[in-house]
């Protein structure tokens, strides 16, 4: 099971621990056992959620997997941080990777320089979805700049209509949703290298770009009239009910939503939205700033980190970064690959194709920052600042202090 | 499948035989010594297996926690002293007092209202025929039986929200919605700490189950004499309950009491399911799991079980007086 | 202050074979003292706690004055009941034992007060009102017990076995405080006791039960000078009545194989065949061997101090092994010694063997 | 001196009961039978406490889309739409997840984490309540200080034991660990309750020559059932329904117990929600029929007839 | 088969005042029947606890055979003990409770059954065997309670008034049957009661209590016939000796007013000053007023059967309000008579008031 300790070099099966969805799972592990069994080694792939938490009290236990997908990249640093990983750069053929791997996919695993994350599957978060249909019967078009976006939001309301879907209550995690419009407007307004030092705190979260991007989605978010149920129903409607008002009969409760690849799946789509995705649903990247300017895309992935230096885990982390490893997954899941030169026809329809498509095209893969941010930060204080914010307890000036001060002082 | 029951019910038997085991040979063992030590000894085996437990389970990290709330970066290779940091740094946060604050809403208004609410229930029912108060009991006790993502999805469903003009699915607001309202934001509205109360509810609904129980086996005990003699002497059935009943098993009471008030204490999972500490709703106990998982910050999330622990020293010396008392009455 | 009725009253507690009391009617005046006597387990306490409203009465009917009360609820029967095993609140003090009934009653707080000190001094608790019955002797909880009742005036009061944990000097003098209590407020009593003199001294009449069922209900004295039946006769006094089965005689005498009973006049007539005659310990004569009287060899003598019993085996026919002499001061005769006895005609009850009935006036 | 009317000499053999057994009240009940404050209020807690649930027993039958599209209650405003109403969530519940391992583990590891905690810390409440022993108090109020603590700073020391011990990710881990944490609260509901049992019954078991053993056993325990049967009930809830301690001792694999192939049908971004309505209710059986089972446990006036006074 | 020595042992309840018992110091010998009396509260339970070890001996020593059994536990000890307040097993059936003491002894099961089935025998609990405690009336608990005792062989058997709900028929025979078997036996006992006629009947010695200090420790009669002091000869007898208070004076007599009471020889030297004299009520001879008796205005008089207990009240200074006068059988005076009542020489008890201690022989 997966209890074997670390370090056990004896033949027997290298343990994957990752918290990806069960059908993404099965889908790989049925590709990895053909793989395996050339390479001659068994692998075998445990599903365990909450693997950000598990994780690190196993490792403290001395009790890991061999190879474990860590969704963020500050969890890998923090493995990496404890002792516990070891670096892929003399593991992996880093040089091949990056060349048929998403742009920036590598450094998204990196650690001071050094490979220690392997992205291994991918969702695309700088998506806006619509309703195809009455989107097209309306005449719109997708917006191919920020303000295009403002005038397609202020179109939609003066024909009636409500432009924002924009939900975000998720439980324990509240939040998230608005720290990937933050994370996305700062990539737009900052640059690629603004955002990367925004996240590693070297830019503050009180510097004028920050409010830049703020002040952009202060300005969708509370608009009077541009969200469906006005400012409360922000954080107080589960997000995973967002798209569904798009759909209503008649008229779109609300027509514009961002959010990430892993929508378009049976869970948050009306049935018959789902089984007609690709006529119902339509999807186009979260604009640039200028039309046709720098655009990055943001999204986040699972990252395979080796935390036993065997033999065995070595090949079955070279067997992970083929892009062959998604071809049962793909097609029965929500999965993405990060490899551009996998096979896109094995997408199970049009939307996941254009959403690969999108990543596939970009100027820059850029990790979710608040994933990359240090827990307190990125699953705390941004989370919690930005609910704040939004629900009217605080204005965005003490939210953005608030989440500066908070950041850990080492 | 059968192998595998079969192998789970041998090895259930086993555990509990080599228990029985065990006591068996450590009262042989005492029995074997001069009479003198057996007598001396014995009641240090009895408790020796459930201490031991205690010791390594739960004193011997609760020690260590109290270490490393004086340090940080506890677990990393980078782990350093840092004295009182972590507790000033935690005081000295707004955030932080705010939760010690809901926290200590949550005490006053749990403990209380579990045990009122339990000793209802089990006084009550006791006064119905035995299939009534069986099923009474049973349908209270029913969400002690949920699960922490169950529960959550239930009151999910009670305070769910839903922007206004969009059907409503959860319950209250189905009644707000009848009404003519405008959907209420249940678990955002914190003036007064109204989501707060709304949360406690939750623990309610969980813990009411837990005093009745305990509740009604001590009102089952106490001597039917005594109520006999107390009707005998005039009293109506709410005297008898005030005078009579409740002293009687006024021991009970305090105990359910202290473990609902030192479980409410440590509460987290309502809080971190419903909330996550968001609209001020945050508790103590919420904000030591976050530190300690979330934030990876052992040393802050050590010093708050710290604080756990000072603040139940009231609750021991109380224990002991009852104890002494106890002693001398028996 | 008011009649006690039982009509036919029955109690079949759950799951038991039979009924503890099968159908009890008896009348009690308003005032008078019942005492309740009967072997263990012959439905006393039951009775009682019908009457106080403890047990479900399965059948029949009780009253309290006019007032069926067969389904009224204790606490507003307005009796006061001294409980056999007491009962006492372990949680209160004496003091609050006590006063719990007036403070039910809402006396004010001083005449609690003095009610319960009063009666205190009676029970000699005084110096422990403040303690908790755990911390008491066994004696000092019965006087609890006894004290929770007297405090109050009630309608009637129901005591059970109130004094057998006390001592002879305190039983005694609680004896005489109850019954000039009672006399004083004139509240009817129903009196449970194991005790023979109290039940001839305190009871205005005593009834007598035998596997719940009544057996005679009637004046002490008559109890004991015309036990209505056998068991009557050998249940009341102490040590028990004598009973001798013999045989009536054409000549209205019975006899014990050469032993002649005189009998009164009155049973002559009525006896037929097998009869049992009765003679009280004290009521026995000694006599010289040649005057004919029933001999005993001596057993056991129990001196008392006032006087003694003889207890000796005699072989003639239908006498039982165990024959009871009383006999006055310390001049007894030794062990193995052979004593005769007879006795007189109007101190020979005499009853039907068979159905236990009595025959002699 | 007047001779009473009442009949003397043995009445007529007690007449046959007329009655058999009139409906009796509630054997030795504590009260007077219920009136209608009794209904009233328990009608009303009980209507509370059950809707939530009912909400959650009916969404669980409805599809994703018909609970997202309306409340529950409504199926009692149209009942139509009970006819839509399916065992979908509850086949892919049971079909995602292992599910009769699942419950063969849960049970594994349940009672003996049940079980054992309560056998070893009722024999130290014994000890607490009927012994006399230098530092007993001290010993005692420490484990009520110890209740405060909460089980996750054991996973890390413990962890480490388990591996330098070698029993990582067994069931008696997980056993052990249950034992440490239910231990404390075991000891002090116990203790309690024994210490209300009446002193002289046991005083007479020493008497009657009786060892603490065998008081343990054939007095102490007995006469403990309520308390005994009311923690079983609640280890067995906690444990049955504990996440934490099983992801984190047996983590994923063939020994792990419901909770944890349940949690591992949930997405990560909140898929299959739906499941929960279902599988919620489906691990809720076996602990209402623990709790119905041992309610009869429950009884008045174990103690009646010990003692006098 | 063991003799049983308490030296000087002491009992303090925790928070006490006083100890409850301050010292006490008994020899009780092999196979001997030890009664305990006195007044309730006075500490028989407590010594006979701390004999049983159930209470700590806070200082001094108890002693079984020539075991100091001080500290030994009570399991150890082999004791039986039918206890004041019965403490049954409450889950046991009466079968249960009574074999329990067999069962830890590892008695055959056989064994076990056939004792459990003759002790119920005694006890008349046959038919009761397979009951559960609360289902028994106080009387047959408390019976359970003494066949726990009987069924075992133990080195001492203690018994704290074993028989006080039991009615007089049963606690006769229940009275004789433990009599003889703790002859049978031989097993030292030490017994607690309250019953004048237990305490005179059934002990080889007595041994009077008050407060928590042993005041006398004799054989019975001896006990009524020469009390060592004012305590005991108030204690002894029932209804209790006439104390009355007088003056000796200087030709040997004790005055009373007018009257004087007769005074054996042997006190008569001892006499000084204020004195008191006893008489027992069995003790008064009625005589006329003229030969100068003492004169007795009745009151109440009291008929148990047998005989009459005349109380009276007499204005002689010094003699108690109420006089007790026992007269045998029916012929007795009228509520409001006046009765002039002496004695003999050879029954007055002659005591110093001051420190009641006994001055005739
Ligand atoms: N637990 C206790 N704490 C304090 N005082 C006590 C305790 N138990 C008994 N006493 C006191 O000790 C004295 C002796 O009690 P004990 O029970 O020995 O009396 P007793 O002679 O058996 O009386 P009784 O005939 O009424 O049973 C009494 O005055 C009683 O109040
Ligand atoms: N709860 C009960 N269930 C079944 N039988 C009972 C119950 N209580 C009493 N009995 C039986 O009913 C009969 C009458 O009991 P009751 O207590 O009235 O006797 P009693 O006359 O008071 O005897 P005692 O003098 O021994 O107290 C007894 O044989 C007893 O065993
Ligand atoms: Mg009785
Ligand atoms: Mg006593």
């Amino acid at each position: 099971g997966g209890d074997d300790s670390s370090g056990s070099d004896d033949g027997g099966a290298v343990t994957i621990w990752m918290s990806l969805d069960a059908t993404v799972v099965e889908g790989l592990q049925k590709q990895i056992d053909i793989a395996a069994k050339e390479a001659g080694i068994e692998v075998k792939i445990e599903r365990v959620d909450g693997i950000d938490k598990l994780i690190k009290t196993k490792i403290q236990a001395g009790d890991t997997p061999d190879i474990a997908l860590l969704p963020q990249p500050g969890v890998v640093a923090s493995v990496v941080e404890l002792g516990a990983a070891f670096p892929l750069d003399d593991v992996l053929d880093t040089a091949s990777l990056e060349e048929t791997m998403v742009a920036g996919a590598l450094d998204a695993g990196k650690v001071d320089d050094e490979l220690y994350g392997l992205l291994v599957s991918m969702n695309v978060k700088s998506l806006i979805f619509y309703p195809k249909k009455a989107f097209e019967e309306a005449g719109y078009a997708p917006p191919e700049s920020l303000d295009e976006l403002t005038e397609l939001a202020d179109q939609i309301k003066s024909d009636g209509g409500t432009p924002w879907c924009l939900t975000m209550e998720s439980g324990d995690a509240t939040g998230w949703v608005a720290t990937d419009w933050m994370e996305d407007l700062v990539m737009r307004y900052g640059g690629v290298d603004a955002y990367n030092d925004w996240v590693t705190h070297d830019l503050p979260f009180t510097d004028p770009v920050v409010k830049e991007a703020a002040a952009y989605f202060e300005d969708v978010a509370l608009t009077e009239g541009n969200v469906l149920g006005g400012q409360r129903s922000i954080t107080a409607t589960p997000f995973t009910e967002a798209a569904k008002p798009m759909f209503d009969e008649g008229k779109p409760g609300c027509w514009l939503l961002k959010q990430g690849s892993f929508f378009t799946g049976p869970d948050f789509l009306p049935e018959d939205v789902y089984a007609n995705l690709d006529d119902e649903l339509g999807v186009t990247a979260f604009p640039p700033v200028e039309a046709g300017g720098e655009n990055p895309v943001m999204g986040g992935g699972d990252l395979a980190v080796l935390m036993n230096d065997s033999e065995d885990a070595k090949t079955a982390m070279n067997l992970l970064a083929t892009a062959d490893i998604g071809n049962d997954a793909a097609p029965v899941s929500s999965f993405l690959s990060p490899h551009t030169d996998f096979d896109t026809s094995l997408y199970p329809n049009e939307t996941s194709k254009s959403i690969a498509q999108v990543a596939y095209d970009s100027t820059a893969f850029l990790f979710d920052g608040s994933d990359s941010m240090p827990a307190e930060v990125g699953a705390g204080s941004f989370w919690k600042e930005m609910t704040a914010w939004l629900n009217g307890d605080e204005d965005i000036d003490t939210a953005l202090q608030n989440i500066d001060d908070s950041w850990p002082s080492s | 499948m059968l192998e595998k029951t079969l192998t789970a019910l041998i090895t259930v038997l086993a555990g509990i035989g080599a228990a029985l085991l065990l006591y068996w040979v450590l009262n042989k063992i005492s029995e074997l010594l001069p009479e003198k030590y057996e007598e001396r000894l014995k009641p240090w085996f009895y408790i020796l297996p459930a201490y031991l437990a205690i010791a390594i389970f739960v004193i011997y990290p609760a020690v260590q926690t109290f270490i490393y709330s004086f340090k940080t970066k506890v677990g990393f290779p980078a782990e350093t002293w840092t004295g009182l940091d972590n507790y000033s740094n935690l005081l000295s946060s707004d955030a932080f007092r705010q939760t010690l604050l809901n926290t200590l809403l949550w005490i006053l208004f749990v403990p209380v209202t579990v045990v009122i609410l339990g000793l209802l229930v089990a006084l009550l029912a006791d006064r119905l025929a035995t299939r009534g108060e069986n099923a009474v009991k049973t349908l209270i006790f029913m969400p002690m039986a949920i699960s922490m993502v169950g529960a959550a999805t239930v009151w999910g469903l009670v305070y769910d929200y839903r922007p206004p003009g969009r059907p409503q699915v959860g319950i209250l607001n189905g009644i707000v919605d009848a009404l003519g309202g405008d959907p209420i934001a249940w678990l955002q509205e914190n003036t007064l700490h109204f989501n707060s109360f709304l949360l406690m509810v939750m623990l309610l609904w969980m813990n009411v189950g837990f005093a009745m129980v305990l509740l009604s086996a001590a009102v089952k005990g106490v001597p039917t004499e005594t109520l006999e003699a107390a009707r005998i002497d005039g009293a109506g059935e709410r005297q008898v309950y005030f005078r009579v009943v409740l002293p009687q098993i006024k021991g009970t009471i305090v105990t359910v009491f202290i473990t609902v008030l030192i479980g409410v204490m440590k509460v987290f999972d309502i809080v971190f399911v419903m909330t996550n500490g968001n609209f001020n709703t945050n508790i103590i106990g919420n904000e030591f799991y976050l530190q300690f998982f979330n934030n990876n910050n052992q040393g802050a999330a050590a010093a708050i079980a710290v604080m756990l622990m000072l603040a139940v020293i009231p609750i021991m010396i109380y224990q002991v007086r009852t104890f002494r008392a106890e002693e001398a009455g028996r | 202050m008011a009649t006690v009725t039982f009509e036919k009253a029955q109690r079949w507690y759950p799951g038991a074979d039979e009924p503890a009391v099968p159908g009890i009617s008896l009348d009690i005046k308003d005032g008078e003292f019942m005492v309740l006597v009967g072997p263990s387990g012959c439905g006393k306490s039951t009775t009682l706690r019908m009457l106080a409203g403890l047990e479900e009465v399965n059948d029949g009917k009780i009253f309290i004055g006019d007032r069926d009360v067969t389904n009224v609820p204790p606490k507003d029967r307005d009796i006061a009941m001294v409980f056999q095993n007491y009962a006492l609140y372990p949680h209160m003090s004496v003091e609050e034992n006590m006063a719990f009934s007036l403070k039910m009653a809402k006396v004010p707080k001083a005449e609690q007060k003095e009610r319960v000190a009063k009666a205190a001094e009676i029970l000699q608790l005084t110096e422990f009102l403040q303690r908790k019955p755990k911390a008491l002797s066994g004696g000092q909880r019965q006087r609890v017990a006894m004290g929770r009742a007297i405090v109050r005036n009630p309608q009637v009061f129901c005591m059970d076995e109130p004094l057998s944990n006390l001592d002879a000097k305190m039983r005694v003098a609680t004896r005489t405080d109850i019954a000039k209590l009672q006399q004083d407020l004139g509240v009817t009593t129903v009196y449970v006791t194991h005790d023979q003199v109290e039940a001839m001294t305190m009871g205005d009449r005593v009834a007598v039960m035998k596997l719940g069922i009544l057996q005679q209900v009637d004046t002490p004295l008559k109890l004991y000078d015309k036990p209505a039946n056998l068991f009557v006769a050998g249940f009341i006094g102490s040590p028990q009545m004598n009973l001798l089965e013999g045989v009536a005689d054409e000549h209205g005498d019975v006899r014990l194989d050469k032993f002649t009973v005189p009998v009164d006049p009155t049973a002559e007539k009525k006896m037929k065949g097998r009869v049992t005659v009765g003679v009280r310990p004290e009521n026995w004569r000694l006599v010289t061997a040649e005057e004919g009287g029933l001999p005993v060899r001596v057993t056991v003598v129990e001196e008392l101090g006032a006087d003694s019993f003889v207890y000796g085996t005699c072989d003639v026919e239908g006498a039982p092994s165990n024959v009871i002499v009383r006999i006055a001061g310390r001049h007894h005769p030794q062990k193995g010694e052979t004593l005769y006895v007879t006795t007189d005609p109007q101190h020979v009850h005499v009853f039907d063997t068979e159905t236990g009935e009595r025959l002699s006036d | 001196m007047t001779t009473s009317a009442t009949p003397p000499v043995a009445e007529a053999a007690p007449e046959p009961p007329r009655v058999q057994k009139r409906k009796e009240s509630k054997e030795g009940g504590a009260t007077g039978g219920a009136g209608w404050f009794t209904y009233a209020a328990l009608g009303f807690i009980v209507l509370l406490w059950v809707l939530p649930t009912i909400g959650i027993l009916l969404t669980s039958f409805r599809s994703r889309d018909d609970a997202a599209s309306g409340g529950w209650w409504e199926l009692f405003l149209k009942p139509s739409g009970f006819a839509d109403m399916t065992f979908e969530n509850y086949q892919k519940a049971i079909q995602g997840t292992n599910l009769g391992e699942g419950f063969v583990n849960s049970l594994a590891i349940a009672l003996p984490a049940t079980f054992i905690p309560i056998l070893v810390a009722a024999f130290a409440a014994y000890a607490f309540a009927f012994m006399k022993f230098p530092g007993r108090d001290v010993l005692f109020v420490v484990i009520v200080g110890m209740l405060v603590v909460p089980s996750f700073v054991s996973f890390v020391p413990m962890l480490k034991i388990y591996r330098d011990l070698g029993i990582g990710g067994t069931f008696p881990a997980v056993w052990l660990f249950h034992l440490g944490f239910g231990m404390s609260l075991a000891i002090f509901m116990i203790r309690n309750y024994m210490a209300t049992l009446p002193m002289t019954i046991i005083e007479s078991a020493k008497i009657d020559g009786a060892s603490h053993f065998q008081t343990f056993f054939r007095l102490v325990l007995p006469m403990s059932v309520p308390v005994l049967a009311s923690f079983a009930i609640f280890q067995f809830l906690w444990v049955w329904n504990d996440l934490l301690v099983a992801l984190v001792f047996l983590g994923p694999g063939d020994k792990a117990p419901m909770t944890v192939s349940i949690s591992q049908l949930l997405g990560q971004q909140g898929q299959n929600q739906e499941l929960v309505t279902a599988s919620g209710m489906f691990s809720m059986l076996l602990p209402l029929i623990v709790f119905l089972s041992l309610q009869r446990f429950f009884v008045r006036g174990l103690t009646a007839g010990a003692v006098k006074g």
